[in-house]
């Protein structure tokens, strides 16, 4: 059997979860690794949340936002995406591939893009094999 | 006199992988150190006691009352101390940062032993070792075996090797601060529930930090404290010098503030913050005074080296306390 | 009166010979024998091209105040402040007596063209007198479309507390808005914004939402109206529904899709998209197979809930009393069909506006991919799943609009979603090469010169020349049009040419307003009470008018509308109380309250 | 605080569900979990019997907790809290696990389905386990309300507000009501006469019981939130305070100075005039020069000052018709004179105006293109010359460079916003964009309103726009405010942020980052302080606090990061 | 140097026909002249004209040639959104060029007034039938199958007039022409035309002068026919008279086979179909290009079909031996002819006839030394 990464994902209310929400009343179909997390806005998401997730054994971390201009609070997404450039400088200096983390935005027509977003990380993830953050993290040597 | 009938608490005192300093911030008492000894017993001080680990081993479980442990869990012995000392005593002290969340020696988790050695057994410029000899944990001589204390790859905080009752932080603690812990101790006030920090505030640096401080942390470009003339009187953030103060546990009367150098954040996070870092990472990032993509990205690549930044003293207390292999 | 001086009056305009207009020659009349007008004048006894002259009559007459008469007299009025000026007069007492500005349109408005008369002669202005009376007011609300305006208004009066029912004439909410993939000039997607206020809609619990159904009659008097409301059949219980979809899937029944203005097909029982609000599917009389033919029924074997589909529904009629009714129709766009030389329906990629709106929205049946349509084996034109990219797409404005042949008028919007949507291929399709052809750039609102500048500077080739034509040429789409800036002729062949329609009265407009007695300017929009100051009230007492179907506008304009009908609405409820039909007052009323208001008038001096 | 107790309820919803999901072995192993005492699965949780058995089982099982994996929350989130406040439990003590929109919907695989379901009800079990229950609140509205400004739409917001019985307190820095509007004749397209309309508005508002006019003041500070203001106005050297719910804004624009085009020759070129000096002619009915001819050659001189960088980029909307009635107005005056009008675009977009424009265009007003950025130059004309300026220009439509003969020259200013437009968004608490207008909530659906809770911006103050526009606009905050102040009181955000006092050491990183201005400093006590009336519960702050002093209410960090573990929990 | 905008310019044009309502209509849309199947790159109207007059670029106006180009389908007045009525302002800026190559004045006289046009047309008239009246000599004794036509207008003597005439009008016709060669070509300091182009060019144009080519991209084929048919009749008819009269009135009645016949029916027919066809239409008022008549449309056009109708006459009588009928109609042709002759031939609407071709000629050398500078 071939390795299924787990992708935790963080969705903001307004643009994203509804736009993960339309594609599924609009039932397109896309890979089943996703675990989605709801949060007002992309500009609550911080670090830690990120960092949890990879230390809990996800293979891969998905935040999406507004596109930039959409937000729902005027400019969650960009502090979301000032966070997300340092994370990532942080996360690959501890190793981690960057391709494991990714932002990206998904308005709330765009329930085709969100499944496709989804299969394209899946894809990508699997293809960096398990995520070794979990093992490390609790192996002391 | 009612002092003398109250028995005099038994006192260790230890050194892990540190830099000693810990150490001498407890001789920092000064003339504090007499009524110290007056209320304790120091039953074991390597640096300044001769008690061997075999006189450890020969107390009773629980025999000392409170153990000051200083300096990481870097090798077998440390541990084996961290074990030994943990059996001996009622309550154990994770002192200084580096037993705390890590501290400087934490750093090393950014590599590995194998990179370690090789640079100090092969490369450095001093070095003349051509037959790549490494130290051997064990070594037959004619007297019987030898044993050196085994390396360890992971930098370890107290508290991943042993169950800590209290946490005492700071590069090195405050002396006045360990004062004030010990004669609670001995006073015997109520203790704090187990696992709290104790000696350091609740409230961060900011909180008694007297730089003029503004809603104005917006930031265009990061500096590092040499590139800028500070002016002493603005705080570090609204210049663009990254001071870890806000997210840094007051409690050491912000001496490098007063001293003119940023906080680097020794004294840890404050309370209920799971990872030690990464809020800080988080306000700083919010801080960015950009909304364009590139922008940010050119702001942020002025942060050079923000694990080390950020999780300073605390990399093997944070979540991801080492660098993946 | 002696005291302020003798006052004449000019009709500056003979409406005589136009059928259904005011009679001038009872309006001139009824001046002549009013004794408060010293001289009675039109064009043929004083022509109004000649101040001097015009001053010399003044003078001759010792008149010391000029009433100007007529639909429009503020275009003369210059004319009679030079000639005042010069008989030595203050031009400021010239009054205006407009008859288009107080509603008087037609023959059967001459009476209130008459009090307009008698309150210009006294120096009182018409809004003054014409005050009709107060009644109690219903504390309900029935709102009529729920576009954005509808949506807008029905939530200020909602959250205030009181009872809107909300009637659309479709099976959902949103209107034309919903259709939209981004909004111009901030392009935030009209998902995103919009869907939140329409969920807002369906949870309100103020609001009692009324889908597929149409106002069929309207009695009663301002606050206290009696609305008859037509339930269409949905022929799917609205509560029981789950919206699961199992029974569109085998669905057999077809129809062109009303929410992808036409280029995709839906099934006869659907939900008109995926967001809509309510959720809930409706069966199409017209592409039900049972309906039509008495037999099918597979929705209702395929239906989870029991009882849920009764393909034997029938329309049913409900009464509700409301005490103020906001109109909020909005509009059509135009039929290009009737442009035969852009060859729309001729040739399988000359789209409108609205029809590329759902090509490239994310949620369109291409998903937002652009691609060129085909015929399918039926002939019909189809958007592939899978399809070829435009290289090259025309943009053609004012279709339809600011044309003698087809709308005088400005459409008001077409600019500026032109130039969007010029952005968003560019978005798309980086390397396609993108013309717009316009005749003036009508970038007007906050944000919009900008966004001009944008788009121009995304390479969009922006080309001052209307297009002439549009012709196939082996696949492709010859058009033809002057670049006049440029100074030469364009013959460009393209892939796809999208014709910027513009907004027209909803075909049922003239229906509306019989039915609720408010009146339609020459185009077919609804008549604002007055065209400054009170954009939303209308002549009828209760009834305001919001949004496009008072005349094309923007969405931000829109919703301004929306709630400044609300505040008409509210201000009523909140005092109790409400103004009754300004044309119910008689002119006997007028004639005295003007001459009441001139003496109060001349008491304060 | 109590032990937990969790119920579980996942949804068939018909076979949507079901059809993908083992519902009823997720049910079974949710029931295993710690702190689950029931755990059910049922065709339509949405149904009244479903919402039945919830409000049951918790009377019967002393529930003080509940799961349901349905649908998306963004469905019917709603419906299962009112069930539990049915059941006398705080509705927020609920989360909602998506199985249908994020899983059966959107997968084919129903083993993966299923255990995908279970994980994400095992991560709304271990965050439902931390929630707070949270009240609704709200915040009491003064009935008064403050309007800046007695122009056009500041008038028609006092009246509207004040017609329904309400008080306002209408503020005017000048010594007159009206605005600008009470300076023009005539008004584009229909050419009705400006005060006749105005003089009545301006009398109904000076005689209404519930309005009182502050001419010739100035508001200086303004305190508190929505529905609770304390405006401190100067009148006249005396200062007067009131309190107030809400505020509109309308304190308009001013016109452009041409004197800085230098191609224009304003101030130097004496038959050069502004827009608003030939308004003043034309009320006089004297339109001469200043020798005091009739000008034989009118020249319309469009977009000054707007549509270019150098002055602003933006359109000013208005000036196009302003124009269009001036060579309308001018005609009527001049039957003989020639009428030129230099434009860039025409701009008749509103209702009626492209008539307008066909309607000059037919008296023989010829028309004349000048391209954004390439302007005509006016200049005195050489001695001998039939007239006194000549406009040099090149003509977009012909290609040619043209001068054009000119006795009198209009210049159509644009508009600009105020100079002090600044201190009055300090003042209310609003921003401002590059050009010193203010900033909408929502530039599309919330045209009017500021991110500032109780504070409205309409007319031109927000951006230029004509009467109409402003009206609506005007009234669209009245609207707003008098749907809250008939309430009496204004529901405010329950997930709003709080700061913990204890912890918060002053730092002040998180008060510019709220784009609402809800987090305000208290100096004495050095900690940051949350209004919750104007929170709108984003949580940005929450993220950006380094000492984790803020908490997002029902987002909090124990909340997420335990979802996050519970969610991981069932991977190997 | 900028030249100055004239609104007064407009004042002359209405003169000439062009409507107020339809100048001061245009809104720059660009639409007509896209629309026009005739406009190219270069040469492009009607909206560029309309633009020139609105503005009073006199010099730019009457150096141009776009007016001539037009053949006035209609698309542009058909389609135009402000009703602008562009065909028509091209249809009067032709009267208006008309006048200005001619350097009499007559022309603008002529087109500006109406009473004028009349009263030349019925003094010419007059005067040819009052000339007939003192000279011509009816033969007394007529023989009823021996018309003696040549007897009644000698041959020579006509032939003569005919010449005389010819050289008069050819005379003001030919400088009106150098006038616009001058105007179009010579002024245009922007082109210089090489000498060999003129060769290779006129060919074209006297191409197109016979077939009128472009016209065929106008739509309606019949509207071309009745076009190019009245013209190349004309063209005939004027030819026979002008050169060969003396074969083709003869006393002699030649039998139906005789090319003198057949030509003289196909040109009868020709006018006849042509004139009635623009009269029809003109009456009807249908057709978007027939709308609107200057009285120098129907004047010329009721003296084309007044001199075939008498044409036909003349025949008629002349075969059934009616001498008398005959020399009456003969005068009546001639007096009709004279009239049409001397006002339109070089001062009104049937000077068109050189200066579209020439307009043409012009228009192509320009385009075939810009093409040539192009290459180089």
């Amino acid at each position: 059997m071939s390795f299924e990464p787990t992708i935790v994902s963080f969705l903001c209310n307004w643009c994203s979860y509804t736009g993960a929400d339309l594609a599924g009343t609009s039932r397109i179909k896309y890979a089943s690794n996703v675990r989605i997390i709801r949060v007002m806005c992309s500009g609550r998401i911080e670090p830690t949340f990120v960092i949890k997730a990879f230390t809990e054994g996800a293979d891969g971390v998905l935040i999406c936002g507004c596109h930039p201009g959409d937000c729902h609070y005027h400019e969650g997404n960009y502090k979301c995406l000032r966070r997300y450039h340092l994370l990532q400088k942080y996360i690959q200096q501890l190793g981690i591939e960057k391709d494991r983390l990714r932002l990206e935005w998904i308005s709330a027509s765009e329930g085709k893009q969100f499944a496709e977003l989804i299969d394209d990380m899946t894809e990508t993830v699997r293809g960096l094999g398990p995520s070794k953050v979990k093992e490390v993290m609790t192996t002391y040597t | 006199m009612a002092k003398e009938e109250k028995p005099k608490i038994k006192l260790a005192v230890y050194w892990g992988a540190a830099c000693g300093g810990c150490c001498v911030s407890v001789l920092d008492v000064h003339e504090k150190l007499f009524d110290v000894v007056a209320a304790a017993d120091l039953v074991f001080w390597p640096i300044a006691l001769d008690i061997k680990y075999k006189d450890v081993e020969a107390m009773p479980d629980g025999h000392i009352d409170v153990t000051l442990f200083n300096g990481a869990v870097r090798n077998s012995e440390n541990e084996h101390l961290a074990k030994l000392l943990r059996q001996k005593t009622k309550v154990l002290v994770a002192y200084g940062s580096c037993a705390h969340m890590g501290g400087i020696p934490g750093l090393a988790n950014f590599t590995t032993k194998d990179e370690l050695f090789k640079r100090i057994y092969d490369e450095t410029e001093s070095t003349v070792n051509p037959d790549k000899i490494r130290p051997q944990p064990e070594h037959e001589v004619p007297e019987g075996k030898l044993k050196l204390p085994e390396f360890y790859n992971d930098v370890r905080t107290l508290d991943q090797v042993v169950d800590v009752d209290y946490y005492l932080p700071g590069c090195p603690p405050q002396t006045e601060r360990l004062v004030e812990v010990f004669m609670a101790i001995v006073s015997g006030a109520e203790l704090p529930p187990k696992g709290s920090v104790v000696g350091a505030l609740d409230k961060a640096q900011c909180d008694e930090c007297k730089r003029k401080k503004s809603d104005n942390k917006l930031i265009k470009k990061f500096y590092r404290p040499w590139e800028i003339q500070d002016d002493g009187e603005t705080c570090f953030l609204e210049q663009g010098v990254i001071c870890m103060g806000p997210a840094t546990r007051g409690g050491c009367g912000v001496r490098c503030i007063e001293g003119n150098a940023p906080c680097r954040g020794c004294y840890g996070p404050p309370p209920d913050v799971p990872d030690p870092g990464a809020k800080m990472m988080s306000a700083i990032a919010t801080m960015i005074d950009a909304d364009d993509e590139e922008e940010i990205a050119k702001i942020v690549a002025q942060i050079d080296d923000p694990a080390g930044t950020f999780y300073r003293f605390s990399l093997p207390g944070s979540m991801l306390r080492r660098k993946l292999t | 009166m002696e005291q302020k001086g003798l006052t004449g009056i000019y009709f500056c305009d003979d409406f005589n010979g136009k059928s259904d207009a005011i009679d001038t020659a009872e309006l001139m009349a009824y001046a002549e024998n009013n004794p408060d007008a010293a001289v009675t004048w039109s064009p043929s006894r004083l022509p109004i091209t000649d101040p001097e002259a015009i001053a010399a009559k003044i003078k001759e007459f010792k008149l010391e105040r000029m009433v100007i008469a007529g639909d429009m007299p503020g275009m003369v009025k210059p004319v009679f402040a030079r000639a005042m000026a010069a008989a030595g007069n203050d031009p400021g007492d010239i009054i205006l007596a407009g008859f288009r500005e107080y509603g008087a349109v037609s023959g059967a408005d001459t009476d209130r063209a008459k009090g307009v008369i008698a309150c210009a002669l006294k120096g009182v202005t018409f809004g003054m007198a014409a005050v009709p009376e107060e009644t109690d007011v219903n504390q309900d609300t029935v709102i009529i479309g729920a576009g954005i305006a509808g949506i807008q208004a029905a939530l200020e009066i909602a959250d205030s507390g009181r009872k809107v029912y909300l009637i659309e004439k479709t099976g959902t909410i949103g209107g034309h808005m919903a259709m939209f993939d981004k909004t111009f000039p901030t392009l935030d997607c009209a998902a995103c914004i919009l869907t939140p206020k329409m969920v807002e809609i369906g949870q309100h619990p103020n609001i009692e939402l009324m889908s597929y159904c149409e106002v069929s009659g309207v009695s009663g008097k301002p606050g206290n109206f009696k609305v008859k409301i037509l339930k269409k059949a949905r022929r799917v219980n609205l509560s029981t529904c789950i919206g699961c979809g199992n029974c569109a899937e085998k669905c057999p029944g077809r129809a062109p899709s009303e929410f992808d203005a036409g280029i995709s097909t839906r099934r006869a029982i659907y939900i008109p998209f995926p967001q809509a609000v309510p959720n809930k599917y409706l069966i199409d009389a017209d592409s039900c197979l049972y309906v039509k033919n008495g037999k099918c029924g597979v929705c209702v074997k395929n239906c989870p809930v029991e009882n849920c589909i009764n393909l034997d529904e029938k329309d049913e009629t409900v009464e509700v009393t409301a005490g103020n009714i906001i109109v909020a129709t909005g509009f059509q766009v135009f039929d290009a069909k009737k442009v035969e030389r852009f060859g729309y329906g001729q040739h399988a990629n000359v789209l409108t506006s609205l029809e590329f709106e759902r090509v490239v929205n994310a949620a369109g049946p291409t998903a937002g991919e652009i691609y060129l349509r085909t015929l399918d084996k039926k002939g019909n034109y189809v958007f592939p799943k899978v399809g070829t990219a435009p290289e090259s797409v025309a943009l053609i404005h004012c279709v339809g609009s600011r044309d003698e042949n087809y709308h005088k008028y400005c459409s008001r919007v077409c600019c500026m979603y032109s130039l969007k949507l010029a952005h968003l291929i560019k978005e798309k399709l980086p390397s396609a090469k993108v013309s717009e052809y316009y005749i003036d750039m009508r970038a007007f609102g906050k944000g919009y010169e900008e966004f001009y500048e944008r788009i121009k500077s995304e390479g969009v080739n922006i080309i001052q020349g209307r297009t002439a034509k549009v012709e196939g040429n082996n696949g492709k789409l010859l058009l033809r049009s002057e670049d006049m800036i440029e100074d030469k002729l364009i013959e460009e062949e393209v892939d796809m040419v999208i014709l910027a329609v513009g907004l027209e009265p909803r075909q049922d407009a003239a229906e509306i307003a019989k039915m609720l007695g408010i009146s339609q300017t020459e185009e077919g929009w609804f008549r604002e009470a007055d065209s400054k100051f009170d954009p939303v009230n209308t002549f009828s007492g209760g009834i305001t008018i919001a949004g496009v179907c008072q005349g094309p506008k923007d969405i931000p304009d829109t919703v301004a509308q929306g709630s400044a009908a609300a505040a008409r609405a509210l201000q009523s409820q909140i005092k109790g109380k409400i103004r009754g039909n300004i044309k119910d007052i008689p002119l006997q009323k007028i004639e005295a309250r003007a001459k009441e208001l001139s003496t109060l008038e001349e008491a304060k001096k | 605080m109590e032990e937990a107790r969790i119920g579980i309820y996942v949804c068939w919803c018909g076979s949507n569900i079901a059809k993908m999901v083992d519902v009823e072995a997720v049910a079974e192993e949710m029931g295993k979990l710690p702190n689950v005492v029931v755990a059910k699965n049922y065709k339509y949780m949405c149904s009244d019997p479903g919402q039945d058995l919830i409000v049951s089982d918790i009377k019967e099982h002393k529930l003080n907790r509940v799961v349901v994996a349905a649908c998306s929350p963004r469905m019917h989130e709603m419906t299962f809290r009112k069930a539990l406040e049915n059941a006398g439990i705080n509705p927020y003590l609920f989360e909602m696990a998506n199985i249908r929109e994020h899983v059966s919907w959107v997968h084919t695989d129903r083993d993966k389905a299923t255990k995908k379901s279970k994980s994400l009800i095992t991560a709304a079990i271990n965050r439902v386990l931390y929630h707070d229950p949270l009240d609704k609140r709200s915040v009491d509205i003064d009935p008064a309300t403050l309007v800046l400004g007695g122009g056009i739409a500041g008038l028609a917001a006092a009246l509207e507000i004040a017609g329904s019985g309400k008080q306002v307190y209408l503020i005017e820095r000048s010594g007159a009501l009206g605005g600008y509007a009470a300076e023009i004749d005539l008004l584009a397209p229909y050419m009705n006469s400006a005060a006749q309309v105005l003089d009545p508005l301006i009398e109904q508002v000076q005689n209404h019981k519930n309005i009182e006019i502050f001419l010739e003041s100035k508001v200086t500070d303004i305190s508190g939130y929505v529905g609770n203001f304390d405006a401190k106005i100067e009148k006249k050297g005396k200062e007067v305070e009131k309190k107030i719910g809400n505020i509109v804004v309308a304190t308009g624009l001013k016109n452009f100075d041409p004197a800085v085009i230098d191609r224009y020759g304003y101030g130097k070129l004496p038959n050069v005039v502004t827009a608003m000096e030939f308004e003043k002619m034309l009320k006089i009915g004297k339109v001469e020069t200043k020798t005091g001819k009739l000008p034989k050659n009118v020249a319309i001189i469009h977009c000054v000052g707007s549509r270019n960088p150098d002055y602003h980029e933006y359109c000013s909307r208005i000036c196009c018709m302003n124009a269009l009635k001036f060579a309308n107005q001018a005609r009527s005056i001049l039957p003989e004179a020639n009428i030129f009008d230099l434009y860039t675009d025409m701009r008749a977009f509103a209702k009626g105006c492209e008539e307008l424009y066909t309607q000059t265009s037919r008296k023989d007003v010829l028309f004349l293109k000048f391209e954004k950025g390439d302007l005509p130059t006016v200049k005195k004309a050489a001695a001998g010359d039939d007239c006194d300026m000549v406009i040099d220009m090149h003509e977009a439509l012909s290609g040619e460079d043209i001068e054009v003969p000119a006795d009198m020259v209009i210049l159509m200013t644009g508009t600009e916003a105020h100079d002090d437009a600044k201190d009055v968004a300090h003042l209310v608490g609003v921003s401002m964009c590059g050009n010193d207008f203010f900033i909408e909530k929502h530039p599309k659906l919330d045209p009017v309103a500021t991110t500032t809770d109780g504070v409205y911006i309409v007319g031109n103050c927000v951006s230029p726009k004509d009467i109409p526009d402003s009206v609506s606009q005007a009234k669209a905050a009245a609207a707003r405010i008098l749907a809250s102040i008939s309430q009496g009181s204004v529901e405010v955000e329950v997930t709003t942020a709080e700061v913990n006092e204890d912890i918060c050491c002053g730092c002040q990183t998180c008060i510019k980052v709220c784009p609402y201005t809800a987090i305000g400093y208290d100096e004495e006590k050095n900690v940051s302080i949350v209004n919750e009336a104007l929170c709108k519960g984003c949580g940005t702050c929450g993220s950006a606090c380094p000492t984790g002093a803020i908490r997002s209410k029902h987002f909090t960090d124990v909340q997420i990061l335990s979802q996050i573990e519970g969610l991981m929990s069932l991977e190997v | 140097m900028s030249q100055r905008v004239d609104p007064n310019l407009m004042k002359e044009l209405e003169s000439y026909g062009v409507k107020k309502k339809d100048w001061n209509a245009c809104f720059h849309c660009g639409n007509c002249t896209a629309v026009c199947p005739l406009t190219e790159q270069g040469s492009m109207f009607p909206r560029k004209g309309i633009r020139s007059m609105q503005m009073g670029l006199k010099d730019k106006l009457a150096a141009g040639v776009e007016p001539w180009l037009c053949y006035y389908c209609g698309d542009c007045s058909d389609t135009c959104p402000r009703d602008a009525n562009p065909g028509e302002m091209m249809m009067a800026l032709r009267r208006w060029l008309t006048s200005v190559y001619d350097w009499t004045g007559l022309s603008g006289k002529l087109y500006r007034s109406k009473p004028l046009h009349l009263a030349v047309v019925s003094f010419l008239f007059f005067a040819v039938l009052a000339v007939f009246f003192i000279f011509a000599k009816i033969p007394l004794l007529s023989d009823p199958a021996n018309v003696q036509l040549n007897s009644f207008a000698p041959v020579h003597v006509i032939e003569l007039a005919d010449h005389i005439m010819l050289a008069v009008l050819s005379f003001f016709l030919l400088s009106n022409m150098l006038n616009m060669f001058i105007k179009v070509v010579i002024k245009d300091k922007s082109v210089k035309i090489p000498i060999h182009l003129y060769f290779k060019e006129v060919w074209l144009a006297i191409w197109n002068f016979f077939t009128q080519w472009s016209f065929r991209k106008c739509e309606g084929k019949l509207y071309w026919f009745a076009h190019l048919f009245l013209m190349l009749s004309y063209m005939a008819m004027f030819s026979l008279i002008v050169l060969f009269l003396g074969w083709f009135q003869t006393d002699t009645i030649h039998p139906i086979t005789h090319p003198q016949r057949w030509i003289g029916y196909i040109i009868t027919a020709g006018l006849i179909f042509g004139s009635l066809y623009f009269m029809i239409g003109r009456a009807r008022k249908k057709d978007r290009k027939f709308k609107f008549s200057h009285h120098s449309d129907w004047i010329w056009l009721f003296l084309l079909f007044m001199i075939a109708i008498t044409g036909i006459l003349i025949h008629i009588f002349r075969i059934n031996g009616m001498a008398h009928l005959t020399y009456y109609t003969y005068a009546l042709h001639l007096a009709f002819e004279v009239p049409m002759v001397v006002t339109f031939v070089a001062f009104s609407k049937w000077s068109h006839l050189v200066y579209r071709p020439l307009a043409i000629f012009f228009a192509n050398l320009k385009k075939s030394t810009l093409a040539l500078q192009k290459n180089r």
